[in-house]
């Protein structure tokens, strides 16, 4: 499914992030991203995202080098992939419900699915009836549950995490990673980037580990 | 639909923007208005006294005439002459016995004093071009003298002509200025909201799908801005003409320049169209950005 | 010091802002400046007109010295008046006798056909004020006839006055539109730093460490903008005469109006000061967000 | 050295954020705020940030009620408070040189002091000769540290931080909490929420749980 060769990444101003990556992730697979801060785990999932683009080296998602994508395809190959940024990135001029229909609206769906879907995510996050408010103002936890949510909304194939429990207490980050194990159950590639070790070891998947831009061991 | 959808949501939310964006077509498109209005009334009055320009051609006594008709042709098909008019001895006095002082003078003459003419009027008012013409003039066999009376509103031609040109390259300035203020404005707009575009980015959404509701918005905000700058100059420039009338009791109306030009559908058309490419020009100007 | 780097560092950093910021207010002054020249030039020309009306009036054969001059007292003292000659009837004889044509048929008359006069001109060109003031006239004792032979040229004198006081209009509304685009502009570059804004004030920065900055910044973009608009204007309006010169060969520097009056250090600190107060109000106006 | 008495904080939209909160912290302790998402941590650093508020209630900090405080004083005694933001609020058009020497900047130091002491901070962090690059281009965990160094930059006799290990691995926080030991030792007061449990237990302070807006227990 997801096939990183010989990747590497360097940023201007001479730094760099990536050298030599090489890994795998089967179809189905549910796989960890460690690694001290500054390691290269949002780049690398910043390269599956094509915001950016490798310097050398091949990185394969579904038989396509997504490398190599003509730009016009790129946004047909997003949405497949649901991506929980590090910092959230909501939009504050938009209500919390059209955070969350933003996906579903780009794809054309009929606005009585849309409405469905939302409202079915708000619930299972715990903010039904807050679906007006400005995403300004609410909690840095419930912050971070919207933009898991707003990822897990169009059912993706792919599923790109990042720090997806930096903000939340242990309750909280257990809900949300049975979310992301349902999905996964479901289907679902998942790759999440994640410093905590109490996470990764109970979840019994397998995790990459990078240190200076590099996989360990 | 998703697309009239966000239209509205972006007037709805980014208000203030809207409002700044709307304001500065509104601005442009009635100053582009009232600038033409003016520039009419501007060619109205220099083309009032251009009618006056006239150089009168005096005809030696006894040409016959043929000699005057053939001095009329070639006087035509000189370069800058608009039309000879014949005016015969018996017409010139005529026309100077209307005048009771004049009549006066002339009576006291034994049969009629005054010569044969031809009246010369030009297409443009050209100093070089008139000159020329008045000294070919001059060279022809059956004249006797040419009188150039235009010599004393010579001088306010040339100011009026002047007040033209300027006019016009300042309409020009204008043009390119409004378009400016406009395209930067939608760049803030979209400056602004650059966090939203690159999450829409980073959800799939493509070029279109981000770029048409900002296009829709400048035609939009043209629209509106154009439609209400209309308005605002046709309220001005009505108080104006009723200011002007209560001080100086002159009827703007009088001139086909103002009230009925204001209300021509041509002329709202062209207004309200006027804030549309602004407003459209504006957002393709400023799409560049989009995807830096 | 922190001020001044910061306002250097904003410079750097939105370069684009600032350039929009500026380029607004070179907009504006320019146009304001190359619109206080439209308006020199048509005054200019009204007021070449204006000195064109002026009615004659003929005084009665036999009317005394003492009269006449009570008569030219009396007038002067109408309003909208500007001033009374007196032209003797040998004057007249004089003046008109320059004319070869009527210098033949005056020398048909024996001894002076022409009356004493007084030659009335008038402050503003005001329709309904001449022609009370020539009523006027016409009741008093010595009064012949009064000619008000300005008629032909009234309805020019109308267009130009209407575009004077369109132009004035148009001033007005000028530098209240360029005052909104520049505030505008000045609260978007605000309104896109408010994330700045807000760490700067929780760091502990008073009202005056976020305003001043903002405020140096509007007059230094003011002072850049109105002195680089006056260099344009007057690149522009040199092309201009120069342009002009070559079709019409007119030679616009000639009017005091021009080159000169550009030159001035009035002018150029006049525009440079409507830069800053521009500028400096522009960043006042917009203020009030700052705090929201 | 700050104390809530009867602390009530309602939200626009009817959000009942506190309710009826009381505690105290002495000069110089170290006490964590804790409980789970939306419980109010954020809530109450915001009032004593005076960012917020209270519609009831006092809040004292050194013998002041800083909710009747002047707005002309509100800048002085921000300078007097050092904080982390949840989402770290660094500003992207300075540098991060630029974004460490704010808050000395504010208070007139001379520039060679400033210098020295935010390359001094830069060392600490881990970031030195990354001074001139922009804050944007560096990784979560980096612009965590950066937050962090700009709140103690002024050596702040009160220190606020909203989940300042969030974004960090393990030994990355372990730094962090040692420069926040450092300065508490030399008398600064520290209130910091945090989730983790393991740092919480692991420094022996005192913590005050929330839930649901309330003091817990
Ligand atoms: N500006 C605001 N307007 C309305 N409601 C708000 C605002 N800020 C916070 N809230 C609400 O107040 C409650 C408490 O929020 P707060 O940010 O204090 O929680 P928290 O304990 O910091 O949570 P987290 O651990 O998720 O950051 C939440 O329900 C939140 O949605
Ligand atoms: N846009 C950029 N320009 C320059 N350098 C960058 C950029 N983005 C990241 N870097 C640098 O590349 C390295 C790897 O960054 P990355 O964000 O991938 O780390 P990370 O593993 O996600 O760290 P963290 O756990 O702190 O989020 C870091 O040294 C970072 O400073
Ligand atoms: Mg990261
Ligand atoms: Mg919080």
């Amino acid at each position: 499914m997801i096939k990183f060769s010989r990747v590497f990444k360097v940023y201007e101003k001479n730094i760099q992030a990536l050298t030599d990556i090489n890994f795998e992730v089967a179809k189905g697979e549910f796989v960890f991203l460690t690694g001290p801060s500054g390691a290269g785990k949002t780049t690398i999932l910043k390269l599956l995202y094509r915001e950016e683009t490798p310097d050398m080296g091949s990185i394969i998602v579904d038989d396509t080098d997504i490398s190599r994508l003509s730009s016009g395809k790129v946004p047909f190959y997003r949405r497949g992939i649901g991506f929980v940024f590090q910092d959230f990135k909501l939009i504050f001029e938009r209500s919390i419900y059209e955070n969350l229909a933003l996906p579903l609206e780009i794809t054309g769906a009929p606005s009585k699915f849309i409405r469905h879907t939302v409202m079915e995510s708000l619930e299972k996050i715990g903010l039904a009836g807050r679906e007006n408010h400005n995403p300004w103002h609410i909690s840095g936890g419930e912050k971070q549950k919207v933009a898991i949510a707003r990822a897990l909304i169009m059912s993706p194939p792919v599923l790109l995490a990042d720090e997806p429990t930096g903000n939340l207490d242990e309750a909280s980050a257990g809900e949300i990673m049975k979310m992301f194990k349902d999905a996964n159950a479901k289907g679902t590639t998942v790759l999440m980037a994640s410093h905590n070790k109490e996470i990764i070891s109970n979840s019994g998947f397998r995790a990459v580990r990078l240190r200076g831009g590099r996989v360990e061991e | 639909m998703r697309l009239f959808r966000e239209v509205v949501l972006n007037f709805k939310r980014s208000g203030f923007m809207s409002f700044v964006s709307i304001g500065t077509i509104i601005l442009a498109v009635t100053m582009l208005g009232g600038f033409y209005i003016m520039q009419t009334v501007v060619n109205f009055a220099a083309d009032q006294m251009q009618n006056r320009v006239e150089a009168v051609v005096f005809i030696k006594d006894g040409a016959s005439a043929e000699e005057i008709k053939l001095l009329g042709d070639e006087i035509t098909a000189l370069s800058g002459v608009k039309e000879a008019r014949y005016i015969s001895k018996d017409d010139a006095y005529q026309d100077f016995a209307k005048d009771p002082e004049m009549q006066k003078i002339l009576s006291s003459f034994e049969g009629n004093p005054l010569p044969d003419s031809i009246s010369v009027k030009f297409n443009d008012y050209k100093a070089q071009e008139i000159n020329s013409a008045v000294a070919a003039i001059k060279t022809k066999m059956a004249v006797e003298d040419v009188e150039y009376g235009a010599a004393e509103i010579e001088h306010l031609l040339n100011v009026i002509n002047a007040v033209k040109y300027i006019a016009g390259a300042a309409g020009i300035i204008f043009v390119i200025a409004a378009l400016l203020v406009v395209s930067n404005i939608i760049k803030l707009t979209i400056y602004n909201r650059r966090q939203d575009i690159y999450v829409l980015k980073m959800v799939g959404a493509t070029g279109a799908d981000i770029r048409l509701p900002f296009i829709f918005e400048g035609i939009a905000h043209g629209f509106l801005g154009g439609f209400l700058g209309w308005l605002i100059l046709y309220a001005v420039v009505s108080f104006l003409a009723f200011q002007v009338k209560k001080e100086t009791g002159i009827d703007l109306a009088a001139f086909y320049a103002f009230n009925p030009a204001l209300l021509s559908p041509k002329f709202i058309f062209g207004m309200t169209g006027a804030g549309i490419v602004l407003g459209l020009t504006g957002s393709l100007m400023s799409q560049g950005r989009i995807f830096k």
